[in-house]
């Protein structure tokens, strides 16, 4: 069940380059029927330059906002960014089992974090404590052109002992609630092969080719969108298609989309509400056609085909998360 | 080729730091190559990772250490999602890179130098303000055009003027704590 | 593993000739190093143990005792180990309404092939036990059964 | 607890059976004795009031023959019990119930006066007067009555072919049937050791727990006494006494009926009788057993089930 | 009393980390002991010489022996002692070596712990009653669980040596996973070509009776008298009248059923016949699949069966069969493709197993020997098998090696480039394991005569791009990552122990590691007997092997019963349960509680009932010894008195 209340951490790119994504995550959650309540003054999650330079510093930056949120004695704690979380999740581990660490970075800290908080990405929420039923539920709006290719990216699901959530080489959960408002979810190979987004500054021409790579696998599994999850994905397949384009030779147009924006599209809300006027790749040609559920009777093939490929698409293991029967036994018996 | 003296490290003492930086046992790696095989950055590496561990397992402390591949490494968790002998392989080059920071070995100036501003960025404001960080790197870099070719649109949504926060001064006292404790 | 500091403790172990008596061999055969604190009285099954004979051991100054079987649905006698869970179970809620620490009396279950198991077993157990110390001392004063008869 | 429509039972029942187990007067009105009725004009001599503690069923098992036994409601459950372990033939036993609202503790009334000698004992329905030479004294029931009877759960007999009375309800609710054993368990462990030592240093094992226990049933085996095998020694230690009332206490493992026999006998005053409902608490939380109460139960230390849904595995810290 | 101690060096394994010099001194001390020595080596022959001779010298009447595990050498100790006179069960063993020496590393301590050890044991061993077995007779007949190779092997040769064999196979036709196999390595036999023969001796062996299609439901009894409960599942046919002409198979409308002989290769029809030389020949019913039986609509079968043997109302039937001896031969499993999502978890039709790959090469497969991309149908030229797909794999809890994996894959490489000439096989293997006879020349040759491409790494990911599956691999020898452009990728799926292995395991009594497979008595030198009597392993469901040595086990194992068979009469093991009728009071709780009802009520002269034990049932477990409240039960060798004495020996001192 969704829980009325959660600690919100936006995090440092939220608040930058990827605006739209905390736009588009408040409208639905509200829209879903949950609070986000504000982690007051966070700060940095010390993410991946920290950890490169030392755990212990690391483990501070992400523990001074983990013993905030303690003390806001809200159950869960929320983060869009998968970055974020998995450096809120590794320092939560390792100062719950290891006294050393756990000392350790209390002395940097003023105010000592206990080991209380439980973190889950805003997708986890959406799809564990919601479910795409729900969602379905919610749905107003029809995309009939979108062809989605859901890229989770690295880290969402991987490593699997610290995630614990969703499949870590063939993760379904944004499939799934796409999947739930209608969408054309295409099989895509490389969900979680990684885009490089993390050198994005320092080691250019490396990224341009990972994320070329990925781009290429998108266009061939015929779909015209990337569904992403994580803000740094966003801006590297987003902002850097043209410099992509350019040193490749390539000459994609992919807009890419944060999920939350497809949910609030599927739920009536505009293009404008969800920050998508802020892409670089526009995704309005794809989204022109939309309109409102109740005309669906107009084109009942492109609801039966979204349905059938979903199934293909989203093929997991049977019963591995709520609402996963359904699918998954349609697979089985195809 | 160099001729390895294996004989170098009969006590496993690399081994051992890393197992004591990490918690990583690197003995249980049979050299199956997996993590080299599923990286996405091996094209990018000096050394695969799998040899990155091979070194660690044989004592070749410098060579691992001053390697390009451990500053490349993403962590984006592939070996350590597939690794058959349940390391975290990705760990372990973190792990290594934690040393290499400590002994001040920066075989990628670039990244350590992004690195820096980000550091820098995070002292001064708490939290990450990306216009500033490609700003301190270009400097710092002498790329001075990298990204400029983004175009005015991404420009537009960079802040030009930080967010403050209240908690900045605690941040920079945990970064302050820490570079007194080193 | 070395030996835990100081000096030894009396920890008496009841293990099935099956199972975990075999699993301690292989434990042996594997040369998994434990603390030496343990004696181990080998029983057919975990289902002869007697809870008595742990209380008698507890009484009589043991610091811990140690009953191991085979696990459940793989008791060679198909089915003495479910009532040495039960009876042990009971027992292990008994103990402390008399002042006997639970925590010094442990049941488990280790089968034949699991000598790691049965190492971290040992090791755990005997390192409580060096934790809770020799088992308070039974008083032989008996001043008021003297009251009593004077 | 109606004398009259009892013996009008007795009446009808004693020709179907060899003797009817019941209470007659003793030595003074707080201790009646057990009685075995033959023949139709010893029923007269019946009495029933709260002074008539002894448990009637005890004898069942070394009575060969058809018998009809008075009880209330903790001894039904030694009757129940005794068939439910196969140790006498419900055909054999008429039960005669008595509904009952507690028993009184000997024990307690002559602290009450003082240990003089009772002269004659008077009940009413929540009191006993107790006339001594000196004086007459009005005791409540409550303040006088067995420790048993005070968390009673079955005041009515659960098991009867008579009742010779009105059904009692209990007056404690099930969540406190246990509350004096948890309120032990809530002092510290070495509180509790403290306890025990201090009680099993007054034993002097002359076994009259045992012997009055109704569901002990070795008899000259049990292995408090016997060389082969040879639990334990003849010495007076404290180790030893013990480890004579954990043999006990063990041994009647989901088989006590917390009748407090046991407690009743124990010329030192030991609480031996809460070591057994200790257990029995433990009994009813991992199986939801309460000894005595079916016949068709199993007692649960002599049975399990393949998944135990209450026991789960220790961990050693 | 008179006690002899005989304390082992066991060369350095014991003397190394044990002074026992001073434990020989010290025990001398003990109560009852008259004569304590150290020896080298015990359990050899002068050793033994040693103890006999300590025996009559000494005037010794009990004797413990302090050395390894009794589980290792207390029955030859006991003949031992037997031989110098005593009665055998006047003996303790002291485990000083498995609990002591090798795992102790402070001398001193160990020493003490060995010290102990042995006053435990002497105070055992003066309480020890002399104990004797009694005959009784064996029913000289054989169960065989599986009728793969190693069943049948064992079957086979039980049967030829005369013993009456019931064989049990689960499937509804023998012959196991050989029966599957396109050809075997390293000569290139046709699999069904040398084990068909042996599939129709079975069948017509006189004294072989086979229940397929069948599953043990349940085993009572002991060695030489078990009772088996065999549930023969309902095929929904009467193969009494069923002929096996296959006239229903070719009728049935359910095309789409599961294909379990070829592993999901190619669908099959409900009703089947699972291959040609299917013995017996015989079809079954896929109840899950059938029109008839699921929705009540259909009965084709039964319309066009000329025989008028199907039966969708014929229900499970049970028989009990009598047997002295159980040979399990229960074999092997593989894993299923999704403990492997990283190769597609069972996602991309031309991803396949090495078993599945076997049924595309074999001529009576559903391709008839065509390999064909499960896909398309069309014929693959660039070829990757992977090797240790799931096996040596911690992180998915196989640790161990499937033993026969790059054998099959070298002879598929060779099969491949038979089939395909212009085909390139490419394979992915870590170690080649090829430690038989002929094995690594033949790997060698797939190499060198076939050109088969060995790439030393693991493969990470196998993804399709259009209609080519990408494998990306490592090639840890030149230090790089690479890809193949695969039209097919055959995975070497892990083998484990057989689905139900562990349930069948709990039924014979038997143990299971934590993988499943069978423990054997001792690795070394009882590889095909268990810890039960009467029980004995062959084959794969001990652990992954390959054909010959499933034969070689399987024949091994027929062996030992026919050794165990080769007398009348089988002597029981005394240390079980007496009742003292003086004692017992007649609770009978021993006997509610005795999981081998091998308790009963017996009425004594005067009327009294008391407990007495059947000697030939009672297991000797000693359950009713601790049920017992008044200590009338005792188990023998095992008594209150006994282990109180141990406990007493450790507690009181």
């Amino acid at each position: 069940m969704i829980e009325k209340e959660y600690a919100y951490y936006a995090g440092c790119s939220l608040e930058g380059t990827a605006s739209s994504y905390d736009r588009s995550i408040r409208v639905i959650l509200k829209a879903l029927g949950a609070t986000l309540r504000e982690t007051e003054d966070w700060s940095c999650c010390g993410s991946t330059p920290a950890h490169a330079m030392d755990h212990v510093l690391a483990g501070a930056l992400a523990a001074r906002n983990l013993a905030i949120v303690e003390r806001m004695e809200t159950a869960t704690l929320t983060t869009p960014c998968p970055s974020c979380l998995s450096a809120f999740k590794k320092a939560h581990a390792k100062v719950t089992q290891d006294k050393a660490f756990s000392d350790e970075v209390n002395q940097l800290l003023d105010l000592p974090y206990k080991g209380g908080v439980k973190a889950k990405s805003t997708l986890q929420v959406i799809y564990e404590d919601v479910g795409p039923d729900a969602v379905t539920s919610k749905v107003t709006t029809v995309l009939p052109d979108l062809k989605a290719a859901c890229y989770y990216g690295c880290i969402l699901s991987r490593p699997p002992k610290l995630a614990a959530f969703d499949d870590p080489e063939n993760p379904v959960s944004m499939d799934r609630l796409l999947a739930a408002c209608g969408v054309d979810v295409r099989d895509f190979v490389f969900k979680t092969e990684c885009c490089g987004a993390a050198f994005g500054v320092p080691k250019k021409e490396m990224v341009l080719r990972l994320t070329h790579k990925v781009l290429t696998m998108v266009q061939d599994c015929g779909a015209n969108c990337v569904v992403v999850a994580c803000p740094l994905c966003q801006q590297n397949l987003d902002l850097r298609q043209a410099q992509v384009n350019r040193a490749m030779g390539s000459s994609f147009s992919i807009p890419i989309l944060y999920f939350s924006q497809v949910l609030g599209l599927a739920f009536g809300f505009q293009p404008e509400e969800l920050g998508l006027d802020k892409h670089i790749v526009s995704a309005d040609a794809l989204i022109r056609s939309r309109r409102p559920k109740g005309a669906e009777d107009a084109a009942p093939p492109v609801k039966e085909k979204a349905r059938k490929s979903t199934a293909q698409g989203t093929a997991g293991k049977p019963g591995d998360a709520p609402g996963a029967e359904g699918t998954a036994s349609a697979a089985k018996e195809a | 080729m160099e001729t390895i003296h294996l004989t170098g490290d009969t006590l496993n003492n690399f081994a051992t730091e890393i197992r004591q930086t990490t918690g990583e046992d690197t003995s249980r790696c049979y050299q199956c190559g997996n993590c080299t095989a599923g990286c996405p950055y091996t094209e990018f590496f000096d050394y695969p990772v799998s040899q990155i561990m091979r070194m660690i397992q044989t004592g070749q402390r410098e060579k691992a250490l001053n390697s390009r591949a451990i500053w490349l490494c993403a962590t984006c968790e592939t070996c350590s999602t597939r690794c058959p002998c349940e390391i975290d392989v990705a760990d372990v080059m973190d792990g290594l890179r934690n040393i290499a920071y400590r002994e001040k070995r920066f075989t990628e100036r670039d990244i350590r130098t992004f690195y820096e501003a980000f550091l820098t960025s995070l002292k001064h404001h708490g939290r990450i303000f990306e216009l500033e960080i490609i700003a301190r790197y270009n400097l710092k870099s002498g790329h001075l055009l990298t990204d400029a070719d983004l175009g005015p649109k991404v420009m537009k949504q960079l802040h030009f003027l930080p967010k403050r926060i209240k908690g900045r001064d605690d941040v920079a006292r945990i970064i302050k704590r820490f570079m007194e404790k080193k | 593993m070395s030996v835990v500091e100081g000096k030894e403790l009396r920890i008496v172990g009841f293990l099935c000739n099956w199972c975990s008596y075999g699993g301690a061999d292989t434990a042996g055969v594997s040369r998994f190093k434990q603390p030496t604190d343990l004696r181990i009285i080998r029983v057919p099954c975990s289902g002869r143990v007697d809870p008595l004979f742990v209380v008698k051991a507890l009484i009589n100054g043991a610091d811990g005792v140690l009953v191991s079987g085979c696990h459940p649905r793989d008791c060679h006698y198909s089915d003495g180990n479910y009532y040495a869970r039960r009876r042990l179970e009971m027992l292990k809620r008994f103990l402390p309404f008399v002042g006997i620490d639970a925590r010094r009396f442990h049941y488990t279950w280790v089968s034949a092939s699991e000598g790691q198991r049965w190492q971290q077993t040992v090791t755990e157990f005997t390192t409580l036990i060096h934790e809770l110390g020799p088992t308070p001392a039974f008083p032989q004063d008996q001043t008021v059964l003297k009251e009593v008869r004077a | 607890m109606n004398i009259e429509k009892l013996k009008e039972i007795v009446r009808t029942v004693l020709p179907s059976v060899d003797v009817v187990i019941g209470y007659k007067k003793g030595l003074d009105a707080l201790h009646p004795v057990p009685c075995f009725v033959t023949s139709p004009d010893e029923i007269d001599a019946l009495v029933l009031n709260p002074a008539c503690t002894h448990n009637l069923a005890a004898y069942l098992p070394s009575l060969k023959k058809k018998t009809a036994v008075v009880v209330k409601g903790c001894e039904s459950r030694t009757v129940v019990q005794l068939v439910q372990e196969g140790l006498i033939k419900r055909e054999n036993v008429v039960v005669i119930g008595v509904p009952c609202q507690g028993v009184l503790s000997a024990r307690k009334v002559l602290n009450a006066i003082n240990h003089q000698p009772v002269v004659e004992a008077a009940f009413e329905n929540d009191a006993v007067i107790v006339k001594t030479r000196k004086a007459e004294t009005r005791l409540a029931l409550n303040d006088v009555a067995s420790d048993k009877c005070l968390t009673c759960q079955y005041p009515t007999p659960v098991l009867s072919d008579h009742l010779a009375g009105e059904q009692v309800e209990s007056k404690v609710d099930e969540q406190a049937a246990y509350q004096d054993i948890r309120q032990f368990d809530a002092q510290s462990l070495e509180e509790r050791r403290a306890y025990w030592l201090k009680e099993f240093d007054r034993c002097i094992r002359c076994y009259a727990c045992r012997n009055a226990c109704p569901m002990c049933v070795c008899r000259e085996s049990c292995i408090a006494e016997t060389r082969d095998p040879h639990w334990m020694s003849q010495k007076a230690t404290l180790n030893e006494k013990m480890m004579f009332h954990m043999i006990h206490a063990i041994h009647l493992a989901g088989r006590c009926t917390e009748c407090g026999e046991c407690e009743r006998a124990c010329p030192m005053g030991i609480p031996v009788a809460k070591l057994k409902k200790k257990i029995n608490m433990e009994m009813k939380e991992l199986f939801g057993y309460e000894p005595g109460i079916s016949i068709d139960d199993k007692p649960p230390m002599y049975t399990f089930k393949v998944e135990e849904e209450k026991i789960e595995e220790h961990k050693i810290r | 009393m008179r006690v002899g101690v005989f304390i082992c060096h066991c060369g350095n394994n014991i003397a190394g980390t044990v002074d026992v010099a001073r434990a020989a001194e010290e025990t001398a001390k003990l109560p009852h002991v008259v004569y304590s020595t150290h020896y080298m080596y015990t359990c050899s022959e002068p050793g033994q010489d040693e103890i006999k001779q300590a025996i009559k010298r000494e005037n010794l009447d009990r004797v413990v022996v302090a050395a390894c595990s009794p589980r290792m050498h207390e029955l030859t100790f006991r003949r031992t002692v037997e031989k110098a006179g005593l009665n055998r069960y006047f003996f303790e063993m002291a485990n000083i070596r498995e609990h002591i020496s090798w795992i102790g590393e402070n001398k001193e301590l160990n020493t003490n712990k060995a010290i102990e050890a042995v006053r435990m044991a002497v105070e055992k061993v003066i309480r020890d009653k002399p104990l004797h077995s009694t005959a009784f007779k064996i029913n000289k007949r054989v169960l065989v669980i599986g009728a793969g190779v190693a069943g049948m092997q064992s079957a086979l040769d039980c049967a030829d040596g005369g013993l009456d064999v019931v064989l049990v196979e689960k499937s509804p036709a023998i012959g196991g996973m050989m029966a599957r196999l396109d050809k075997t390595f390293p000569t290139i036999d046709c699999s069904i070509c040398i084990l068909g023969p042996k599939m129709v001796d079975v069948a017509q062996h006189e004294h072989i009776s086979l229940h397929a299609y069948s599953e043990i439901e349940e085993i009572k009894g002991y060695v030489g008298n078990y009772q088996v409960k065999v549930r023969k599942k309902t095929p929904y046919v009467d193969w009494t009248k069923c002929t096996g002409c296959g006239e229903c198979m070719e009728k049935c409308p359910t095309k789409n059923a599961y294909d379990r002989f070829n592993f999901g290769v190619a669908p099959t029809r409900a009703i089947n016949i699972p291959f040609p030389q299917a013995i017996p020949k015989k079809a079954t019913i896929d109840a899950q699949y059938c029109r008839q039986i699921q929705k009540g609509k259909c009965g084709v079968c039964a319309k066009v069966c000329r025989a008028n043997a199907i039966n969708f109302e014929l229900p499970d039937q049970f028989v009990t069969e009598e047997v002295g001896a159980i040979i399990v031969a229960s074999g092997y499993g593989l894993i299923d493709q999704e403990l492997l999502p990283e190769y597609g978890g069972g996602r991309y039709p031309d991803v396949i197993t090495g078993i599945q790959y076997e049924r595309l090469l074999n001529a009576s497969g559903p391709t008839s020997g065509h390999i064909q991309r499960p896909s398309d149908g069309t014929e693959p030229k660039s070829i990757v098998f992977v090797s240790c797909a799931g096996s040596r794999d911690k992180s998915i809890g196989i640790p161990y090696c499937s033993n026969f994996c790059c054998m099959y894959i070298a002879k598929q490489a060779i099969l491949t480039k038979d089939h395909i000439p212009d085909s390139q096989s490419y394979v992915f293997y870590m170690d080649i394991r090829a430690t038989g006879k002929g094995y690594d020349e033949f790997t060698r040759r797939a190499q060198e005569d076939y050109g088969a491409k060995y790439i030393r790494g693991r493969v990470s990911r196998i993804y399709p791009k259009g209609k080519k599956m990408i494998v990306q691999g490592a090639d840890t020898l030149l230090g790089a990552k690479v890809e193949v452009e695969a039209d097919l990728v055959v995975l070497a799926t892990a083998a484990t122990a057989a689905p139900g292995a562990a349930a069948l395991a709990e039924k014979l009594h038997i143990s299971y590691d934590t993988h499943g497979f069978y423990v054997e008595s001792h690795p070394k030198l009882r590889p095909v007997e268990t810890n039960t009597a009467g029980v004995y392993l062959a084959g794969a469901a001990q652990g992954p092997k390959d054909i010959p040595a499933s034969v070689g086990q399987g024949s091994a194992a027929a062996a030992k019963v026919l050794a165990l068979f080769s007398r009348d009469m089988l002597e029981s093991d005394p240390a079980i349960a007496r009742v003292n009728q003086n004692a017992c009071v007649g609770c009978l709780k021993c006997v509610k509680t005795c999981p081998f009802q091998a308790i009963k009520e017996q009425e004594l002269r005067g009327g009294e009932v008391v407990a007495s034990v059947i000697e030939t049932i009672c297991a000797g477990c000693g359950v009713c010894t601790s049920t017992c409240p008044c200590g009338a039960i005792q188990l023998q060798h095992f008594t209150d008195n006994q282990l109180l004495a141990e406990v007493n020996s450790l507690c009181l001192s």
